[in-house]
């Protein structure tokens, strides 16, 4: 009944909205941490040491890398090759899943030492340690929900994709999805040196 | 007049006055001048408007600038003022207090605490609080001083009472059930009665246990009277039997030394059944081993109370001014006299019912403690209850009046 | 209303941003193993906007965007700017 | 019986018939219809809440709850009255019902992303009635949650804050398709300088809820992962500052006093001019002073914490910009009454609404000042003068923004109009009992007597009859309004296009409005909205 509406500039633009709500959603928690840090700059240095810069590099490099395969997957739809953008929305999750992995086991050896929110012998590092590792968890922790949930869009996407329902003529789907997930990945350009690199 | 004014209250009296004042005007202004518009130009009147401007750069510019100056200033004097609330003079008295679930504590520079806050008349007195607990808040508004007290962070605020008396002090940041119950009050005394209250204490003649126990503010949430407050009366305990929640189980026990010392010094153990777990623990840096000792005496009534100096009820009865109210003379003056009270009879209204009744000394001491209960007859039902009386002050003040 | 479409990206520039910002991730990690003091948070941050700089503006085609999608970015920022920097004037002076 | 010739326009119109048409309708009409009712259901229930306090309040001790009760009723009508009433009450109501007929447009951007927003509504509303009755007992914590009572107290506060967040996903959802909606979807020849004010200030407001909702949104997590994890993120001995919570809580809530009000002023701004039939006194300085207030509302924040143990330069730095905000509505005020200059005003009940709205919202606002002032506030800081001053700005002004817009717009999307004696009846007992209630709090607030205080001393009792008193009046006059409009709604006398005169779109339209808005053919706008010349009122 209703003459279809069609504003894909629109759309992108209510996306880049929905983003700066996330950015502000996660600058509550930098701002706990940004306040911390002035508070307590030596004992964040000091929890900063006991962070595995491996895991935090790794990470890094997976995240930045899936950015770049969904962006690659967006100029291959716009393009018209949909197997190609097929494999590189498939690519991406694949290192979303390889993220969330490295995550668990980083998460695993720092609470096996008896780090985590509320433990006993967090308490007794120091309120800056306390401070820190509380940030640490809690912003991470949200940080890899959004992980979680960018992840499990793209594959949505991919399989729309897939049907046909995304093609060269219209992919604001895919594109907005990609907007997300470069969030994802801004955020965390910011949570790895602010956690891992402080010295 | 040469009233000393409070620097305190004035500093904030008078930027109140300045922006009142102003609102005021602008609201009058405003006000009138939409009524006059409204009136003058009516439909009825005229039926078609008489100017279709859109608008007007200048006058946009004017009140746009006019506003600005007004609120600068108001800006500024309230900022210069709030400095005087914060610049404590020199020599000024420091007392510590400590807030905590539902109770204030002032300890003073002399190792004294009480439980309301005493100062001399005009000395500037700085009081540095915390809390041990949750958030609650200074407020004495004689003073218009106000600051919250946060766990683990000190605050301050100063203020210098100018006359003698008795000023509330409200706790003004919600802290749960009894938020509005946490009441107390600066006590000014002129500076020689101060002195003498501030002498090294003579050995009190109250027991020990008593003392620690208002020291502490046990008293805020537990009563003395059997009467029920947010924690189980602390009345006659000795031999009651207790159930208790434990680790999820209900257990029963017999009050004794051991379940006290565990109830004070680890509430959150066991919990007495039907109230919540907000009593907070006292170790032994708060309460020490003795005193723990003393308040355990005391509740399980193996002290006996010091013989008292008999207390004055005639100056209890001006000091508390039922003398205002009631007449000594058989004047009628606002409540019944006093006079040959001891051997009347009156006539009250109970529950809507009238009764006649012979005085004696239970009913003398409802008639203060609840007044609403019975009223006399032909008597406005505005006497304040008497619950600021010690249960010893009414006694004494029954005694005294039976004899009349 | 005009519908606006982009051009597609090459796959070339998205790689040689790819580079840059592994190389930048090196730079940081480098520099973070040089003590500068308080200077060091300052570095990394810098890093981190350029890093960021560059997903904006390429990965996420702000480039190609009309101009409101860049004011909006900007109001936002400012806005953030704001409250981290005002939440500073209190803690830092009290 | 008149009933089968009208028209019904959107009632009856749908893709899907019957009770679904409404549940999965994306029809920006309907969704504004569903919020309307939603939130005048969650108004009543957080009134008779109200009731009740001032009951407890009548005379000092307990009168007819205890102290624990109490703590909880004004904790939930504080939450259901600004988190489920009045931050969505005009933009989610009224800005869905309008705002894309005022731009010329057929729906909002993301009409399912809208439905979607009313669903958070509904789920936030009912997570927040459910945490009343489940096991804890009903939150204790007031609606701004400070810690550290909130993580400490046994009650369901991790519930009532999920609750909350879920409202604030819909506030956010609402905001981005009304900033979308205003920049993509503007009909031919609707310059910005056409737009009526009551759109500029919905985008005010929008950009208000996109930046600032979801710091409250990460607040209400951070207090639910204390709650379950006890990290001591704003405990100061294990490295937290409680303080810190107080400025993540008025980063957004601030501002949020902001999204209950712009849009209100905005409903006065279409109001006034129609019943002076005189175009809106300085268009371009109310459009500005609203984006300016919305922006400079991003930096006052921490006006609410002047006792708090903030850095004294803090305060100086923020009383001096809540100063600054107050000089927008200043000029809004002025030129408000200027548009009565040489107009041809009708007291018509919607105009009443306004005028009322401008005298309560100046008290309320200067009163304001009187807070924003640094020593003043000390003194006046959590005591019945600040809940005066806030039911003086959001019931004074927010609420009869709204029902002036429901005076103003029902009839429109009814069809049918209502009882204007009686509605003046209403108005007048509403008015006056309102003025009656709350300026009693103000001044026993001035006394000195706390907030959130369940017992009084002595003193303040007169004040506080006085205050419960007006309560009364106050309620009588609602229960006239909303009957009336009740009664107006369902069997009403018909009205034509245009019953007040007015020259924004929807009222070159039918009454209701069909579904597709304009028909076929988008609209041309060729003039201003408040360009009456031509505009003749339809009689009803
Ligand atoms: C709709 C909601 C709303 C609005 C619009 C406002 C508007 C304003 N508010 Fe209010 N406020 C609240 C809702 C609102 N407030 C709430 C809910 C609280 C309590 C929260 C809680 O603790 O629970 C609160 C608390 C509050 C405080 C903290 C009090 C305390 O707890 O200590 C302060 C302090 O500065 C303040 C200031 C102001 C100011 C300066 C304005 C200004 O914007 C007002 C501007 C208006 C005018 C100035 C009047 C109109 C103009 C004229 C009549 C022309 C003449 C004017 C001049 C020449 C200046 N408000
Ligand atoms: C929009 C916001 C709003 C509105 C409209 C109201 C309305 C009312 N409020 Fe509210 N109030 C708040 C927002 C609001 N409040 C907030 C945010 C707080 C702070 C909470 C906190 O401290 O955390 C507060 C706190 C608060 C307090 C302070 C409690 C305390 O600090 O201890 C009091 C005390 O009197 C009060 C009273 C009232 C009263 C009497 C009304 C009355 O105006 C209610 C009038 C309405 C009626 C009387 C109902 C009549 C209608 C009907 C019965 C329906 C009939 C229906 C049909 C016929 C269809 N409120
Ligand atoms: C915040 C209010 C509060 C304060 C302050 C407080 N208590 Fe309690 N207290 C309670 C509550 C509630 C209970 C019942 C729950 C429990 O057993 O923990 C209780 C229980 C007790 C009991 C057990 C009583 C019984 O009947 O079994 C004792 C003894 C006691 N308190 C002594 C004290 C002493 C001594 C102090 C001061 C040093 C004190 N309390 C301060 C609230 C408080
Ligand atoms: Cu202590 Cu309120
Ligand atoms: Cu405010």
């Amino acid at each position: 009944m209703s003459i279809e509406h069609r504003d894909d500039t629109g759309d992108r633009f209510g996306m880049w909205l929905f983003l700066y709500t996330e950015v502000i959603l996660f600058s509550g928690l930098f701002i706990l941490y940004a306040m911390a840090l002035a508070k307590f700059p030596q004992q964040y240095a000091e929890a900063s040491h006991k962070l595995n810069i491996y895991f935090g590099s790794i990470n890094t490099i997976v995240l930045l890398t899936s950015s770049l395969t969904i962006a690659l997957a967006v100029s291959a739809i716009q393009m018209g090759r949909v197997k190609h953008c097929l494999n590189l929305c498939w690519v991406t999750v694949a290192l979303a899943i390889l993220f969330l992995v490295n995550k668990y086991f980083e998460w695993s050896a720092e609470i096996s030492h008896g780090i985590y929110p509320g433990s006993e012998q967090l308490a007794e590092m120091g309120e800056g340690v306390t401070s820190f590792f509380n940030l640490y968890y809690f912003t991470a922790g949200l940080h890899g929900l959004h992980v979680l949930i960018g992840a499990s869009l793209i594959g949505v996407v991919a399989v729309l994709t897939a049907k046909g329902k995304v093609t060269s003529d219209r992919y604001t789907l895919l594109e907005n999805s990609a907007l997300y997930w470069h969030l994802v990945d801004l955020v965390w350009i910011f949570l790895f040196p602010l956690y891992y690199l402080i010295l | 007049m040469n009233l000393p004014t409070n620097p305190t209250a004035q500093a904030v009296d008078n930027v109140l006055i300045y922006i009142f004042g102003f609102s005021l005007l602008l609201l009058l202004g405003i006000t009138v001048a939409t009524i006059y518009l409204v009136i003058k130009y009516r439909r009825s009147k005229y039926p078609e408007p008489t100017s279709e401007t859109h608008g007007s750069l200048w006058l946009e510019a004017l009140w746009t600038l006019l506003p600005t100056l007004i609120v600068l200033t108001m800006f500024w004097y309230g900022w210069s003022n709030y400095l005087g609330l914060r610049n404590v003079p020199e020599g000024a008295m420091e007392v510590q207090a400590t807030a905590r679930m539902w109770s204030w504590q002032f300890e003073y520079p002399d190792g004294r605490k009480t439980s309301k806050l005493f100062v001399p008349v005009g000395q500037p007195v700085k009081v540095t609080m915390t809390s041990v607990d949750v958030l609650h808040n200074f407020f004495v508004p004689a003073f218009r001083i106000k600051r919250d007290t946060l766990p683990g962070i000190e605050t301050y605020v100063w203020f210098q009472a100018t006359e003698p008396g008795s000023y509330d002090i409200f706790c003004a940041e919600y802290c749960g059930t009894g938020h509005s119950a946490m009441i107390t009050s600066v006590e000014a005394l002129p500076p020689e009665e101060y002195a003498t209250w501030a002498q090294p204490q003579q050995p009190s003649d109250e027991p020990r246990g008593l003392i620690v126990l208002q020291e502490q503010g046990c008293t805020g949430c537990h009563s003395l009277d059997g009467s029920d407050g947010i924690g189980p009366s602390l009345y006659q305990l000795s031999g009651q039997q207790r159930k208790l929640m434990a680790d999820g189980q209900t257990k029963e026990l017999t009050i004794d030394a051991d379940y006290l010392r565990r109830a004070i010094r680890h509430p959150e153990a066991e919990i007495v059944e039907g109230y919540d777990p907000v009593m907070p623990a006292y170790d032994s840096d708060t309460l020490s081993e003795e005193d723990l000792q003393a308040v355990i005496d005391y509740l399980l009534g193996k002290v006996k109370k010091a013989e008292k100096a008999p207390l004055d009820a005639r100056k209890l009865l001006e000091d508390s001014g039922c003398l205002g109210c009631h007449s000594e003379d058989g004047s009628e003056v606002i409540g019944p006299t006093f006079k040959g009270l001891g051997n009347r009879e009156v006539v009250i209204e109970r529950d809507g019912k009238e009764e006649k009744i012979k005085i004696d000394r239970d009913y003398l001491v409802r008639a203060i403690k609840q007044p609403k209960a019975d009223m006399v007859k032909g008597y406005p039902p505005i006497m304040p209850a008497g619950d600021y009386l010690t249960d010893e002050e009414i006694d004494a003040i029954v005694d005294h009046l039976l004899k009349q | 209303m005009t519908e606006h479409k982009h051009e597609p990206v090459p796959y070339r520039t998205f790689i040689q941003i790819w580079l840059a910002l592994l190389v930048l991730t090196g730079v940081t990690i480098a520099v973070s193993r040089v003590n500068l003091g308080a200077l060091n948070v300052w570095v990394a941050l810098a890093v981190a906007s350029v890093k960021s700089s560059l997903v904006i503006f390429y990965f996420m085609h702000l480039r190609q965007e009309s101009r409101l999608f860049k004011i909006c970015l900007l109001v936002m920022l400012v806005i953030l700017a704001i409250f981290i920097g005002m939440t500073f004037i209190d803690v830092l002076y009290r | 019986m008149s009933e089968t010739t009208t028209y019904t326009g959107f009632w009856q119109e749908s893709p899907r018939p019957g009770i679904l048409g409404w549940l999965l309708t994306t029809d920006h009409k309907r969704i504004g219809i569903l919020y309307l009712g939603s939130l005048i259901s969650m108004f009543i229930v957080g009134a008779c809440l109200g009731l009740a306090i001032r009951l407890e309040l009548i005379a000092p001790g307990r009168t007819i709850m205890d102290a624990q009760t109490y703590n909880a009723t004004f904790t939930v009508h504080g939450v259901i009255m600004i988190f489920m009433f009045l931050i969505p009450s005009i933009p989610a109501a009224f800005g869905n019902l309008l705002l894309p007929i005022h731009i010329g447009a057929r729906d909002v951007s993301f009409p399912k992303l809208n439905l979607l927003s009313w669903y958070c509504y509904i789920i936030g509303a009912v997570l927040a009635v459910a945490s009343i009755f489940g096991g804890g007992g009903a939150p204790d914590t007031g609606w701004t949650f400070y810690v550290p009572f909130s993580t400490q107290t046994s009650t369901n506060v991790s519930l009532a804050a999920f609750a909350a967040f879920m409202l604030g996903f819909s506030s956010i959802l609402t905001g981005i398709n009304f900033v979308t909606t205003v920049h993509r979807l503007r009909c031919e020849g609707m310059t910005w300088g056409r737009l009526p004010l009551f759109i500029w200030t919905l985008y005010a407001t929008a950009w208000i809820q996109v930046l600032a909702t979801p710091m409250i949104g990460i607040t209400l997590v951070l207090i639910i992962l204390e709650r379950t994890f006890g990290a001591g993120l704003f405990d100061a001995a294990r490295g937290g500052d409680p303080i810190l919570y107080q400025h993540l809580f008025w980063i957004y809530s601030h501002p949020a006093v902001y999204i209950m009000i712009l849009p209100g002023m905005g409903v006065i701004s279409e109001v006034i001019p129609t019943f002076a039939r005189k175009p809106l006194f300085g268009y371009w300085a109310m459009a500005l002073s609203s984006l300016a207030i919305a922006f400079a509302g991003s930096l006052v924040w921490a006006h609410h914490m002047y006792a708090s143990g903030m850095s004294d330069l803090a305060i100086l730095v923020f009383s001096f910009l809540t100063f600054i905000v107050a000089i927008p509505s200043a000029i809004k005020v002025f030129n408000w009454v200027s548009t009565l200059y040489k107009g041809s005003i009708e007291l018509a009940p919607p105009m009443l609404y306004a005028l009322a709205f401008i005298f309560n919202f100046a008290i309320g606002g200067l009163g304001g000042l009187a807070l924003g002032a640094a020593a003043s506030d000390i003194h006046l800081h959590d005591t019945y003068f600040v809940v005066g001053h806030f039911h003086y700005v959001m019931f004074g002004g927010g609420g009869f923004a709204l029902f002036a817009a429901m005076h103003y717009w029902l009839p429109k999307f009814t069809g049918r109009m209502y009882n204007h004696k009686v509605a003046v009846i209403g108005w007048a007992l509403l008015f006056v009992g309102f003025n009656i209630t709350y300026m009693a709090m103000q001044a026993v607030g001035i006394q000195g007597m706390p907030r959130r205080y369940y017992d009084y001393v002595p003193e303040f009792t007169t004040l506080n009859q006085v205050s419960t008193v007006g309560s009364w009046v106050m309620a009588l006059g609602l229960i006239i309004m909303f009957a009336n409009l009740w009664r107006g709604m369902r069997s009403g006398r018909p009205i034509g296009l245009n019953p007040w005169g007015a020259a924004t779109l929807e009222w070159s339209i039918p009454s209701p409005p069909p579904l597709e808005n304009f028909g076929e053919e988008d609209p041309v706008v060729t003039r201003g909205p408040y360009e009456f010349k031509g505009v003749v009122a339809d009689e009803y």
